[in-house]
Formats: structure tokens, sequence, C-alpha cells
């Protein structure tokens, strides 16, 4: 826990920290305003953090944002950081952060697939990467409602009333 | 008609899996590759939100068909970090016995595994029937093969059956005995050491480029990176055990570390056993909301482990409610299966195709989730 | 040549496809006990192809159906000449150029055929086959003509004939040991098992020539793949393991002889085809011409 | 709805001539199953395929593609991008061919009867000729399904395929308002 | 009628030719085939010659058994070929001459195999040289020309100084007269030996000089490819012929050291043979151009038939003449259907085509039967020829040089089968949906050639008992027939039992395949792509790089094409030095010059 209080105090007196969080003993997630969001992956990167173990989003629709969390890790010291920033829920637009990341870039797509956010220099995250001939609003919003969409799409079995009695039944 | 595109997969029998990589290929060199995802899509991460707490137990192992047990695990951790529940001290050890057998069965597979894709189908017939026996422990405790739903948030489902030790002893006895067997028909091969010396690299800045982790990490870097070592969880910090590592990554590599791993787990098995408290509860109840509806305190937590192929964590977000609010799965195998098919699969034969599928431990289910 | 011949020739391949069958059906059991199970049938080999046969088809064009039928006739017609023990359908066949070269007509026919299906997988298993062919029969040939140079002969049932009547040693395994092994491993090549199998390997390549057969097509290949067999095993049972003073023993010592390379096989992976070309031409070509020379200069173990 | 009956005992059981008896009996016992693992299930095949349970002892057996095979399994889950390759896969079978579907996802759905990307129930786009119960099936499971399999290829019951044939436009119609295109252009994501 | 006259005719008939391609091209183009035919006949007919001497203005000729052989072959393989120059005519540039110098050449090569004299020998061979030198560039390179034609001088100059020098020695030109002094003399006759056989080497294109073919073949117009391939290389074998058999190789030798019995002079360019089937061999493997891999097919061929005429034994040389012919007419076939298909498609790259067995069903079947003579399967000639061979070697114990017979002959399975697969069969690409099959006329001599080599695979003692002929006639045993019954010191070959159970199987496997349920036809594209969608079928051909683990295996290799390339370069600049010391018009070089010899003068102190 010192360990990690010193990274934060490290990284306040650096960026505008707009808020901490320390949800386990090994874990520190963080939140930052989008634009500073590069400049501190960066920092840590070039601190130990060099690995990208996720990118994904929350989508906060009663806030109307949706939040991104680049989570990084330090194999040597065993913390992992989270580093979160929030979004404009109606207009989703970020710059990607392949750059830094490589491996950043499928994730990017998975988001932008799930949650429709652009990343702006990641011209392939905008080509759909697990869903096939998708026709609705990205699935993992949460006013996307799988059990419409599978209703419409899908038919359902449709079963005889008297279905449990005749299993046993039969044969 | 300078290239020609094959596919590897879905249905081939190179792919493990419901997986598909497009391949352009001149001659018998690979020289572009795309992965196609998306054949296993369940929408896992949408499910989980609507399904309850207690409910998402029976979803979970299913993310991960070949190992579910760690996903039953992250998920208790996850929750067990939200609310500060803390785990009676012998459901850590028995959750690390059922995490460190699902560690050799999965081992064992892909060990034998490597009998698919060479040829060797000897070393798949034997290593599967081996795996088979010890589902059955798995059976005689959880009462499940596959999807066992046993740790659970607060502990596991239930205590040891009556006796279990002696049979998980008698178990590893047999293993140990098997272990040379394997190694003699497949390690000490020499066409094994002509197929994947030198073949299939994967060297240190690929490592960090992608995101590698687990075993492929580990045999680049020269480093004993593993979450089990660098942020133990359970009891991994009160038992003894090695993680092999290495410098140079090649095919070989990084199959012969399995069985090396293999032996680990079953000395991880075995000090268990003997440290675990004979008895003892292995489960707390949940206390916050109502008994079936039970909630979990908000907050959002990343809850990590080492699975057979690396790094395994979930984004597990709650606002409180007795469903999750946002649960996101980070597949070990996602860097490797994406990413890396995409850039370092090319340059590759495609004889070795179905190989570097293999030995990098690409898991279709959990990058499809 | 009248039409007792062709009666007998007919009769053979009769008697071939039930013999090889039923052994091929043998030898899965033997392998699966290898591998700790139970295994099918022993005649579920039969079943198989019978199976096959029954099932409906498509085909690609008038020469994915020639190519299957060409292939079948050519390897049924090598057949014909092969003795058994001292039974011949015909005389003064039994040539070893002529069955290796008319050997090469099934393969051909079958090659095209894969081809012509427009597979791009049958046709790297075809390109993988042939190399595979380059790669085991020079080695063979090799020593098959010092073999020739010692014994004033090129026909099979000449040199079964040479060998008998000295008992085991006066076999040709025995007496050429080298050129034994060489005969053995390039055996292991020409029946396409382990650890020269790459044409085939279906997690590489799905079954390569395979690919696109269903019914009767892949009924035939499986009838052309026993016929094949029983050709490539008979020559090395005729050439180096003294063939048979009867029917019986001929039998025997080839049952004995392909169920033994069927179990090396099924402890070995196999090689990429490259690296059995380099294997087949650094080892058993290197030991084909040591035993070469020692047969033409040393004439030793020659009589 | 149509559900194909698994009993549906016809006078056909007679008027089958005798080739047809030979041929099913052939084809009852030599079933090579096609490679290809579509769903979680897949896992419970390795052990039915290996030593322990030994699927060849049935005359079973893995084939690498579809012009080979006899019988596709559907091992469990389907999702739509799944779905149109087994259609296009399941159509390049040479007849007589089953189906089998595994588990409950291919009955009703399953565990994921809401998720927007799976299919809930299998004989609707397809011909199954008979289902396996469970999440997923044990191998035990899988073997006696195989049994019985066996003994509807020998008593002329699994006409799965015929059925196919005969009501194409009825299942096109589903497939089609299920998958919108199923033959889909595959550039869409290189 | 007399050989006098054919001889005379054949070369009225260019010039004829010659004048009535300037009134019509198209008239022209078909009065080559007619005047061919003629000649074909003519000689066919004129066998009874066979014995004849006759001189014509300064020069003589004798009509030979092997001489009267090689004609036929040649005037064969020309007549043939003269099918498809209607079809060539627009194409070349000047199609008139072409006309002249394609019957011109032909009549030079009758010229020269029934030479008496040495030097009447040696013109015809330069006529052939210069007459298809001019051809050679009217298809698509010069650079292919000037190749041929250097290589083509370095024989011709060998030869004519060996010509001379036993001129000087023995005082005649008469072909059987003047080697006779060399039976006694070793040294000379080795010497003599190898100067004389060298033009024969590089016509067969026999390693080092094999480098000729490839170009030559791959960029000489399409249709005298099959003339390049199937004729002309076939006059080295003729001189390789006068080498062992007119000079008299092994009685000179009788007294050096054997190798297996056979003195290490011929052993020599016996493995030179070898390493020509073998060069030859592997890079026919790699090619992707069709003429290319023939033209390399020809390199491995001549290396078989090198060695076998270099044996002068009773199997392997009636092997040798055997092989000449069925290759010959093989690799004729082969180049006529690849032109037929150059023809409507306007390329040879087999990575471009696919799918052509649906469009030229008659030519896939002629390149099939052909190929599989050129390989030496049954029942074609190929395999008579190439057992022969290959038995002779046998009997003889060349495990060394039997190696690479058996390299070839396995190796040609692969080249063979790469166009047969990239280019015949495998997916047909959209833009050569709409083409024609070949036209009438050039079927015709297609399926002649092609049913030649079925026919003489199943009865060779047609073609036997002439070579048996020629094998008495320069006094070596004959070979064994009796019947269609082949039979040698380590065993027999009956061609019509062979053929007979082959047939009998092929009846056999029809008959299962017509018992069994009828099949349904589908598309090219409806094939197993795992699964996966796929529309474009020129993506899901697999041509281009079709052995490449195999290739990759000799990537490095030495290559004397690359040598010779480094030599050629070294040579022009020592050129470009030359030309700048001795024609310079700058006076300090001229006054270098001047100072250089005057050191020189002053230094030796000679009197000039």
């Amino acid at each position: 826990m010192n360990s990690m209080n010193s990274i934060y105090e490290n990284l306040k007196s650096k960026f505008n920290i707009l808020g901490v969080d320390y949800p386990d003993d090994m874990q520190m997630a963080i939140d930052l305003d989008e634009k500073d969001i590069h400049t501190v992956i960066v920092y840590l990167k070039s601190i130990g953090y060099t690995q990208l173990s996720m990118l994904t989003c929350v989508d906060w629709i009663k806030e109307g944002v949706f939040q991104l969390v680049y989570i990084v890790f330090n194999w040597d010291n065993g913390i992992h950081i989270l580093v979160r920033t929030k979004l404009d829920r109606e207009n989703p637009k970020f710059r990607t952060i392949v750059e830094i990341y490589p491996g950043a870039q499928f994730y990017e797509r998975d988001v932008h697939e799930f949650f429709g956010v652009e990343f702006e220099g990641n011209e392939i995250s905008y080509k759909n990467l697990f869903l096939e001939l998708w026709d609705d609003m990205p699935p993992m919003r949460k006013d996307f409602d799988p059990q419409k969409y599978s209703d419409e799409k899908y038919a359902a079995r449709e079963y005889k009333s008297k279905f449990i009695s005749e299993v046993g039944g039969e044969k | 008609m300078k290239e020609v595109k094959l596919f590897l997969g879905p249905q081939h029998p190179g792919m493990h899996g419901n997986y598909s990589v497009h391949m352009y290929v001149d001659g018998d060199i690979i020289k572009k590759a795309y992965p196609l995802p998306g054949m296993l899509h369940r929408g896992f991460e949408k499910l989980m939100e609507r399904r309850l707490w207690m409910g998402n137990i029976a979803l979970i192992p299913r993310i991960c068909v070949v190992e579910p047990d760690i996903n039953e695990m992250v998920y208790a951790m996850g929750i067990e970090k939200l609310g500060n529940i803390e785990v009676p001290e012998r459901a850590h050890w028995i959750r690390m016995i059922i995490l460190e057998l699902a560690r050799i069965a999965i081992h064992l597979m892909s060990f034998g595994g490597i009998g698919g894709p060479t040829g060797l189908y000897t070393a798949s017939y034997w290593s599967i029937a081996d795996r088979d026996l010890i589902l059955d422990i798995f059976e005689k405790i959880t009462g499940a093969r596959v999807y066992h739903m046993y740790i659970v948030a607060g502990g596991v489902r239930k205590d040891l059956p009556e006796g279990i030790e002696e049979e998980i002893i008698g178990l590893l006895d047999y293993l140990e005995k098997r272990l040379p067997e394997y190694e003699e028909l497949i390690l000490k091969n020499p066409i094994i050491h002509a197929r994947l010396k030198d073949n299939i690299l994967l060297p240190e800045e690929v490592v960090w480029e992608l995101g590698v982790t687990g075993i492929g990490m580990r045999s680049a870097v020269d480093k004993e990176y593993d979450i089990r070592k660098v942020k133990p969880y359970a009891r991994y910090d009160q038992v003894e055990f090695d993680v092999p590592f290495g410098p140079y990554s090649d095919a070989y590599t990084r199959v012969s570390y399995k069985p090396i791993e293999i032996r680990q787990s079953i000395r991880i098995i075995r000090q268990s056993l003997e440290k675990m408290p004979k008895e003892g509860p292995v489960r707390v109840k949940i206390s916050t909301g109502s008994a079936l509806r039970w909630t979990v305190p908000a907050g959002m937590v990343y809850p990590v482990i080492e699975s057979a192929r690396g790094e395994y964590g979930y984004l597990m977000v709650s606002d409180g409610s007795e469903m999750p609010y946002r649960i996101a799965v980070r597949g070990a195998s996602y860097p490797q299966g994406l990413l890396g098919v995409e850039k370092y699969l090319p340059g590759h034969r495609i004889d070795d195709a179905s190989l570097w599928m293999d030995t990098m431990g690409v898991c279709a289910p959990e990058i499809d989730r | 040549m009248n039409i007792m011949n062709f009666i007998y020739a007919f009769l053979l391949l009769v008697f071939v496809f039930l013999f090889q069958t039923s052994i091929t059906g043998i030898n899965r059991k033997v392998m699966a006990r290898l591998q700790r199970r139970r295994g099918p049938k022993w005649y579920q080999q039969f079943i198989d192809i019978f199976k096959a046969m029954s099932k409906s088809s498509t085909t690609h064009g008038w020469i994915f159906d020639f190519g299957v039928i060409m292939a079948l006739g050519g390897i049924m017609a090598t057949t014909i000449l092969i003795p058994i023990g001292p039974f011949k359908a015909f005389a003064d066949v039994d040539n070893i150029f002529i069955v290796s070269y008319l050997l090469a007509v099934g393969m051909l026919g079958m090659a095209m055929s894969a081809s012509g299906s427009g597979n791009p997988w049958a046709s790297i298993g075809v390109s993988r086959a042939l190399t595979n062919m380059l790669a085991y029969d020079v080695p063979f040939m090799v020593l098959i003509v010092s073999f020739i140079y010692a014994f004033k002969t090129s026909s099979l049932s000449g040199f079964a004939a040479l060998q008998q009547g000295a008992g085991i040693l006066g076999w040709n395994f025995f007496r050429f040991p080298l050129g034994g092994i060489v005969a053995l491993i390039c055996l292991q090549g020409m029946l396409g098992k382990k650890p020269f199998d790459s044409f085939i390997a279906p997690a590489e390549i799905a079954s390569g020539p395979m690919v696109e057969y269903g019914g009767r097509h892949l009924g035939m290949l499986f009838l052309l793949h026993e016929f094949s067999t029983f050709i490539e095993v008979s020559i090395i049972v005729h050439i180096f393991f003294g063939g048979g003073a009867t029917p019986l023993e001929f039998m025997v010592k080839y049952a004995l002889l392909y169920t033994f390379m069927n179990i090396i096989s099924g402890v070995f992976p196999r090689f990429k085809i490259d690296q059995a070309v380099k294997f087949y031409y650094k080892v058993p070509l290197a030991l084909a011409f040591i035993q070469g020379l020692i047969i033409i200069f040393t004439g030793l173990g020659v009589s | 709805m149509k559900i194909i009956s698994n009993n549906s005992k016809t006078d056909k059981e007679d008027m089958r001539k005798i080739w047809e008896k030979i041929g099913d009996y052939f084809r009852a016992n030599s079933i090579w199953m096609k490679w290809y693992c579509t769903g979680c299930g897949a896992i419970e095949l390795p052990p039915t395929m290996t030593s322990r349970f030994d699927m060849e002892r049935l005359g079973m057996g893995p084939m690498a593609t579809p012009r080979q095979a006899d019988v596709l399994l559907i091992t469990g889950y389907l999702s739509s991008k799944t779905l149109r390759r087994i259609i296009y896969s399941y159509e390049q079978m040479q007849d007589p061919k089953y189906v089998v579907g595994f588990g409950s996802c291919t009955i009703n759905g399953g565990i994921y009867y809401d998720s927007y990307a799976t299919m809930k129930q299998l004989d609707n786009y397809l011909p199954v000729d008979l289902y396996i119960a469970g999440c997923m099936p044990r191998p035990e499971a899988v073997m006696n399904g195989f049994d019985t399999l066996i003994s509807m290829i020998k008593k002329g019951e699994a006409n799965g395929w015929k059925h196919y044939k005969e009501n194409y436009d009825w299942y096109s119609r589903n497939q089609l308002h299920s998958l919108g295109e199923v033959y889909v252009k595959d550039e869409f994501h290189e | 009628m007399d050989f006098n006259a054919l001889i005379l005719f054949m070369v009225f008939s260019a010039v004829l030719s010659y004048l009535v391609s300037k009134s019509n091209i198209k008239l022209g183009a078909y009065s080559t085939i007619l005047f061919s035919l003629i000649s074909l006949i003519i000689l066919f007919l004129g066998r009874n010659n066979i014995g004849n001497e006759f001189s014509l203005l300064y020069m003589n000729f004798r009509v030979t058994a092997i001489g009267w052989y090689f004609s036929l072959i040649m005037i064969l393989i020309y007549s043939m070929t003269a099918f498809f120059n209607p079809y060539w005519m627009e194409k070349i540039l000047y199609p008139s001459s072409y006309n002249f110098l394609y019957l011109f050449s032909l009549a030079a090569t009758v010229g020269l195999f029934f030479a008496a004299d040495l030097i009447t020998l040696f013109i015809f061979w330069e006529v052939v040289v210069w007459s298809s030198t001019f051809i050679v560039p009217l298809g698509k390179s010069r650079k292919a020309a000037v190749v041929y034609f250097t290589i083509s001088s370095i024989g011709s100059m060998a030869t004519l100084f060996a010509i001379m020098f036993v001129y000087s020695k023995s005082g005649t030109f008469d072909i059987n007269e003047a080697f006779k002094f060399l039976a006694s003399e070793p040294l000379t006759a080795t010497f003599v030996f190898f100067t004389f056989i060298t033009a024969g080497l590089t016509k067969i294109g026999i390693f080092p000089f094999h480098i000729w073919l490839p170009l030559a073949h791959g960029n000489a117009p399409h249709t005298f490819s099959p003339v390049l391939s199937g004729g002309l290389v076939k006059m080295g074998a003729f001189i390789a012929y006068l080498s062992v058999g007119i000079l008299p190789a092994y009685k000179a030798f009788s007294t050096s050291m054997t190798i297996m019995g056979i003195p290490f002079q011929i052993y020599l360019l016996m493995v030179l043979g070898a390493i020509s089937i073998v060069v030859g061999t592997l890079m026919a493997i790699k090619q992707d151009d069709v003429k290319k891999l023939i033209a390399y097919s020809s390199v491995a061929n001549g290396g078989y038939i090198l060695i076998g005429i270099l044996m002068m034994d009773q199997v392997t040389f009636a092997g040798s003449l055997m092989h000449i012919f069925n290759h010959a007419i093989a690799s004729a076939a082969a180049f006529l259907t690849i032109a037929a298909i150059a023809h409507r498609t306007k390329t040879t790259k087999i990575s471009e085509l696919g799918g052509m067995i649906h469009k030229m069903p008659v030519s896939y079947v002629v390149y099939l039967i052909s190929i599989i003579s050129l390989a030496g399967i049954p029942p074609m000639g190929g395999f008579v020829s190439k057992w022969l061979i290959v038995q002779g070697l046998a009997s003889k114990g060349l495990i060394f040089i039997a190696f690479a017979a058996f390299f070839g002959s396995i190796g040609s399975f692969l080249y063979v089968f790469r166009p047969l697969a990239g280019l015949f069969l495998g997916q047909l690409a959209p833009k050569y949906e709409n083409i024609k099959p070949s036209t009438l006329v050039m079927k015709i001599p297609m399926v002649i050639l092609a049913s030649m080599s079925v026919f003489f695979g199943i009865f060779p003692k047609y073609l036997l008992e002439t070579i048996g002929e020629i094998q008495t006639s320069i006094g070596i045993d004959p070979i064994m027939i009796n019947g269609d019954t082949i039979t040698t010191i380590n065993g027999v070959l009956n061609t019509n039992k062979v053929a007979a159970i082959f047939g009998f199987g092929f009846v056999i496997s029809l008959m299962i395949f017509l018992v069994l349920p009828k099949s349904r036809k589908v598309g090219l594209m409806d094939t197993y792509t795992s699964a996966e969608f796929i529309y474009t079928p020129e993506l899901y051909h697999y041509a281009n790089s079709f052995y490449a683990p195999f290739e990759r295996l000799y990537k490095n290799h030495p290559s004397v094409e690359k040598f010779l390339g480094k030599f050629a370069v070294k040579t022009e600049e020592l050129g470009i030095l030359v030309n700048s010391l001795f024609f310079s018009h700058k006076p300090s070089v001229t006054v270098l010059w001047v100072m250089a010899i005057a050191t020189l003068i002053f230094l030796g102190g000679v009197d000039i």
C-alpha cells in the first residue's frame, strides 16, 4: 500500500488527477480528464508499466457518459493501475493508443464494435470483428435489449402444454 | 494469381475450436493472415448484466470451455474484494487444489495435444485418457465433469467428500509415473525436435508489443512472471513451487514447460493437502441483500489470476444492485490470438500454422466470449 | 496369355482385396491397443469401404471421375503383376521396373483427379505426395540397381527364388543388413505412414488430396489404398524376405512386416516434407550407396 | 413449426428395398463425423474419441472435410456466424447425412435464451435426427446417443436429409429470417 | 525415289515457299505443311535407298540406316509442327523469311544426317545453326538468339578444329575413313574425341552448355519451340553417335583406365550426362513458364540420350535411340499443346492460367499422354525406352549414373505434373471463361503425335526392329525382340501383356465406378473451404511456387548462368578496355603505345 501511495504522489505531482481509488491491495484506479490520458499512459509505460492488460468501456447511461478503462500492469511490482476517463455518450470519440501499446489495436476494435466508441487513428477498428451482418445498435450499450432482438430474430421452441407429463411417458 | 487464399478453420482439423484464420499464401509461406473470431460469440458480457450475481455462477464457467475453473475463481475474487468478504482458510486451500488440478488437466490436454498438429496421435490418445482421471476426481468433488460451479463467492460450494485426499494422492502418484513416459514419447522424439526446435519464435520485444502472458512470456523474458508469484492470491504465498522460465522461446521450450508446470502443480497440491486445515467452514454466507438475490457494494475492481495461458481477469463493476453493472473479460489468449495472428503468423509455413495456434496457446472461446 | 490368365487375375484381385483389407482391419486393432483402447471390429475396414461406396457423391467434371478410374485401374493392374508365393496370374511380368512405373499410373491418376477438384489443399497435398515420392524412390532404386547387377535378374519372383532354401539367414535382409534398413525406411515412405505422411496431414492441409472425395470416389480410393499397400509391402517381402515358397508363407511374412511398419508409425509424429527429403537424401541414400558399392566391388553377401 | 419426430414410423419400413437395408447396415456401422467443433460440447468429444470411451468401437471416427463425413455434430450453442458456416458445409455433405444436436442450447437455446447472437432452436434451420440432452452431454450420454443413432439408421428412420430436401423452402425461409443472408461475402473484416 | 532428288526438292521447296509467302502469307504457311509432308512421304517410302551413295555439287552423301532414322524423326517433327504455322504468321515479324528458313533448316538437317564426309557434315551443321539462329529472335528475345548462337559456335569451332586436325593426320574427309587411324593412338583419340563431340554436347544441351535451351526454347516463336526441342536437339545426339560409333572410341580407349568396364573418357561424359539429368530436373521443377519447363526437361532427357549412346551396347544404345524418337514426339506434342493454349490465352505462365481442361479438353489429353510418355509411365512409348536404358545401366552396375537416371525419372513426375495441375486443372479464372477450343488444324498434329506415343508404347517392335537393323549395321548386337517381348540379360518386357493387363485393370475399375450410385455435378467453387466463404476463383487456385518446400532446398545452388553472367560482364569490360587502348583517337593513348613498344624493343634488344 505504501508503494502505491508513493506512485500516486508521484503521479499527482505531475498530472491533474481527478480522483483515486484503491479497489485491492495491488490495484489503483485513477480518474483523468480525457486529454491527459495519453501523457499519463506514456509516463506509466516509461516507469515500468509495460503491459496493457485490458482496454474496455463501461456505459454509464444515467450520467450519459462512456467510461474508458485502461488497465496497465507492471510485472516487477505486481501493481495494476486502472486509468479511467469519461467520454460524452452522444458523440463518443477518442484518440487511439496504438502507438503506445500496439496490443491495443484489437481492444479498440472490440470497444468500437460493442459500444460504438470511435478511435481516431486506428482505421481498422471501424470494421466489425465478432458480429457478422450486425443490423442494430452496438449491443453492449445499456439501452440495447438482447431479449427483444433475440425474440425477433430467432424463433423459440414452442412447447406443448402437456410437455412435462409427456417427458416421462414417452417410449 | 500469385497468392492463394486458404482458410485455417473454422472447419479444419488443424484448428482447435471454432475459430478461423484467413491466410494469403505464396507457395507454402503465409504472406498475410487475418483472424476471424466471433464464431463462438454469445454475448456473455451482456448476458451477465442481465443475470443475478448468484445466477451468473452458472454462466461464467462457460466462457472458457477448456479451463472453466479460473472463471469461477476470478468471479468469486471480484465479489469478495468488492464486498470485503473474508474467505475461510480451508476454502482457500480447496480452491488451490481445484485450480491446480484444472491446470494439470489443461496442460495434459495441450501437452498431448501437440500430437494433433504433428501427427503423434498416440500422445493425444494417452493424455486425454489420463486427463479423464482428473475429471473423475472433479466429479467426485463437485458433481460435474467440466463445468463445476464449485468455487463461489465466499468460499466453495461444499466441503471435500470423505476420503478424496487419498484418491487425489493416488492420482498424483500415477501422473508422476506417467509423465516420464510422455516425455519419452514427445520431448525426446527426434522428429518433434526437428519440427519444434528453432521454430515459431517468440522474442521478448514481441511479448511486450502484444502483451502475451503466461508460458509464452516466461519462456521469452527470462523472469518469473507468474501472477501466482508476482501477486499471490488464495494461499499461493504459503506453498513452495518453481515456475519455469528462460530467455529463448521457441515452440519446443513452450511445449517442454508444460510437464514442468504439471510437476509443480502436483507439488502444490501435495503441499496443500498437507497444510490445509483439516476441518472448518468452507463458505461464508453473503449477508448483503436477500437470500438468493444478494447484492454487491458498488465499485470497480480488476481481479486477476494466472491461467494456463497467462493473465486472466475480469473488470467487474457493480452499482450496488443485485445484478452486475458490467463485467469485461480479459481472455488470456486475446493478444496472441488476434494481433499475434495478424502480425506474426505471416512468415511461417502452412505446415506450422496449426502448430503456431497450438503452441502459442490460442483458445477461441475466451477470445470470442 | 489367354482367357485363363485373366480369370486368375480377377481371382487374385478379389483375394488381395479380402486379405489386405482384413489385415488393415486387424492392424487398426493393433494400433488401438498401442493407444490403450479397444479399437474397432476387425472387419471395420470392409464396412467403411462399402459404406463409402453406398453413399451419393459429387463430381467436379470428367477429369475428377476419370482420374479415380485411371488410378484404381493402374493400381489394380499393378496388383495383378505381383506374385503371391509361387502363384502368378501372368508369367514374366513381375519385373521390378514395370511394377514401380505402373504403380506411378495410379499415383498420377489420383493426383490428376485431386487437382481436378480445383481445391488448393488438394493441390498442396499432391505436390507433397510427389515430392515424397522423389525422396523415397531414389534410394530404393539405387539399391535395386545394385541387386540387379549382383543377381542378374530383375523380377520379383527371381529375387525370391534366389533366397529360398537357405533358411532365414539366406534372406537378403540379413545378407545385406544396410540395404535392409534402407528398404524398410523406404517402405515406410511408400506406404505413406508416419513420419512420412505429410501429404495427407489433416492438421496442416485437411487430408490433402482426399479433400474433395466422398461417396463412390472415396470408396474407390480406399480400395486403391488397400491395393497399393499390398503392392508396396509385397515388393519388400519378395526382395528382402525371400517371398514365399507357398502362398501361406508369403502371407504370414507379409502380415508380420505390415504390422511391424504400422507399429513403428504409431510412435512417430510426421516430418515436414522438406525435412523428409533431407532425411532420405542423407541417411538412406548414403546407406544405399555404401551397400551398392559393397555389392558391386566386393560381392560381399551375394553368393 | 415442424419438428422431425424420431419415432415417426411409417410404412416405409417395409417398403425399403433389400439393398437399401444392406446400405443402411453399412452406414449404421461406419459413421464418420465431421471435424467441426461448433461449440463447447466439443470438449467432451476428445474423451469420447480417445482411449477411455473409444468411439471407434462403434465404427465412428473424425473426418476432415464435409465430403467425407456422414454426421454433423452441432456441439452446443450456435451463434449466427457459425450457423451460416454450418449450413454451407452441411449442404456440401453427401447424402445420406445426419445431424445430431448436442446439449440444451441446440434444443431451446439453453442458458443463452436471451443472447443476441445465438440461435434457440436448431431444427428450424437444419433437419436434426437426434438430440442429446445435457449441458454438456457426458461422454456416456454421447455414446448412448450414437448408439440410438445407429439403431435409427439401421431401421431407416434417420431421414432428416430427405426431409431437408423436401422442405427446402421452409428451411431456407427460416434461415434467411434469422440470418439475413446465408452466404456472406467474406471480405468484410479484412 | 532417289534421295538426291529429295534434298534438291527440299531446298527448292524452301525457296518456293518463300515466293508463295511473298504473295500470300497464309498460303505460304500452308505450303510449309504440304512440302514437309511430301518430304516425309518420300523419305519413308525410300527406305530401300539405305546403303546408296551419291553426290551433289561437291558434297558427298551416304544413306545410312541411322541417318535415315534420324531424318525420319526430324521431318516428322517439322511437318507436324508446320500445322501450327498458319496461326502464327501475323505474330511473326518476317513471315516469308520464317517459312523459308523453316524449310531450309529442315533440308539442311536431312543433308547433315546423310553426309558422307566431314566437310559436308560441317557445312550443313552451320546452315542449321544459322537458319535457326535467325528464327529464334522472331519470337520475343534477341538475347536468346545471341546466347544460342554463341554456344552453338563454341561447339562448331571445336568440331571444325577436330575435323581439320583429323584431316591433317589422315588426309581424308570421308567419315568412315578419317577416324580409323585413331584406334591405335589413344592420346590423340582422347583429344579428337573431346573436341569433336563438343558440338553434339552443345546441341543436346549437356551441362554446362545447357543454358541456351531454356532461353532459346522459351523465347522462340511458339511454333518453333517444338522443332528446337523435338528436332534440332537430336542433331547433337547424331554427333555424339559419330564420336563413339564412327570414331572408334571404345577401341582407342581400350588401354585406358576403366570404371565398371567403361573407359574413363567416356565415363566422364556420362557423368556430364548424369549431371544434366539432375540439373535439368531440378531446374524444370521450379519453372513457372511452361516452355522453359519443357526446355529444361529436354536437358534432362538429353542426358539420358547421351548416356545411352555413349554406352554403345545392345540394350542401352537401343533404348537411347528409341528415346530419341519418343522424346521427340512427346516433347513436340507437349510444346504444341502449350502453343495451342498460348494462341488463345496469350500467355505460357502457369501461375496466370488454370482450369484450361474445361475449355480445351483435346489439348489436355494430348498433353497428358505426352507427359506420361516423357515421365516413362506405361503404356506409353517413353516407358519402353526408359526401361531399356535403366536395364542397361543396372546390368553394368553403374549406380551413380543410375542414381541420376532415377532421380530424373521420378523428378519428371514432379515437373510434368506442375503444368498439369496449375495450367489445365484447378480453378478456371473468369477472364478465360469465354475462350474457344483450339482449331481443327491444330488438333490434327497433336492427335497424331499423341497416338504415336501410345502406339509405340504398346507395339514397340516396329521401332525396335529398325533400331536392331541400325545396331547390326554398325556392328553391335541387335536388341533381342521376339514378337513384342523384349529380352535383356536381366529381364523381359512384353508391352502387349502390360498394356493388356493395364486395360484389364482399367475396365474392372470402370465397371466398379459405373455400378456405384451416380454422382451429382457441382461447380468448381463448390468445394471444401473450411466452411468459409470465397467467391474469387483466382484466389483459390494453387499454382504459384508449386513445390515451394522442395525448391527451397536448392534455392542457393551454384549456377552456371550466374557464373557466365559474371563472365560476360567481365568480357564486356575487357572489350571496353581494349577498345579504349587500341581504337582511341586521343593522342595521349597513341603516345603511350609508342612508348611502350619502344621500351619493349629496347629491353628485349630485338632486331626489327
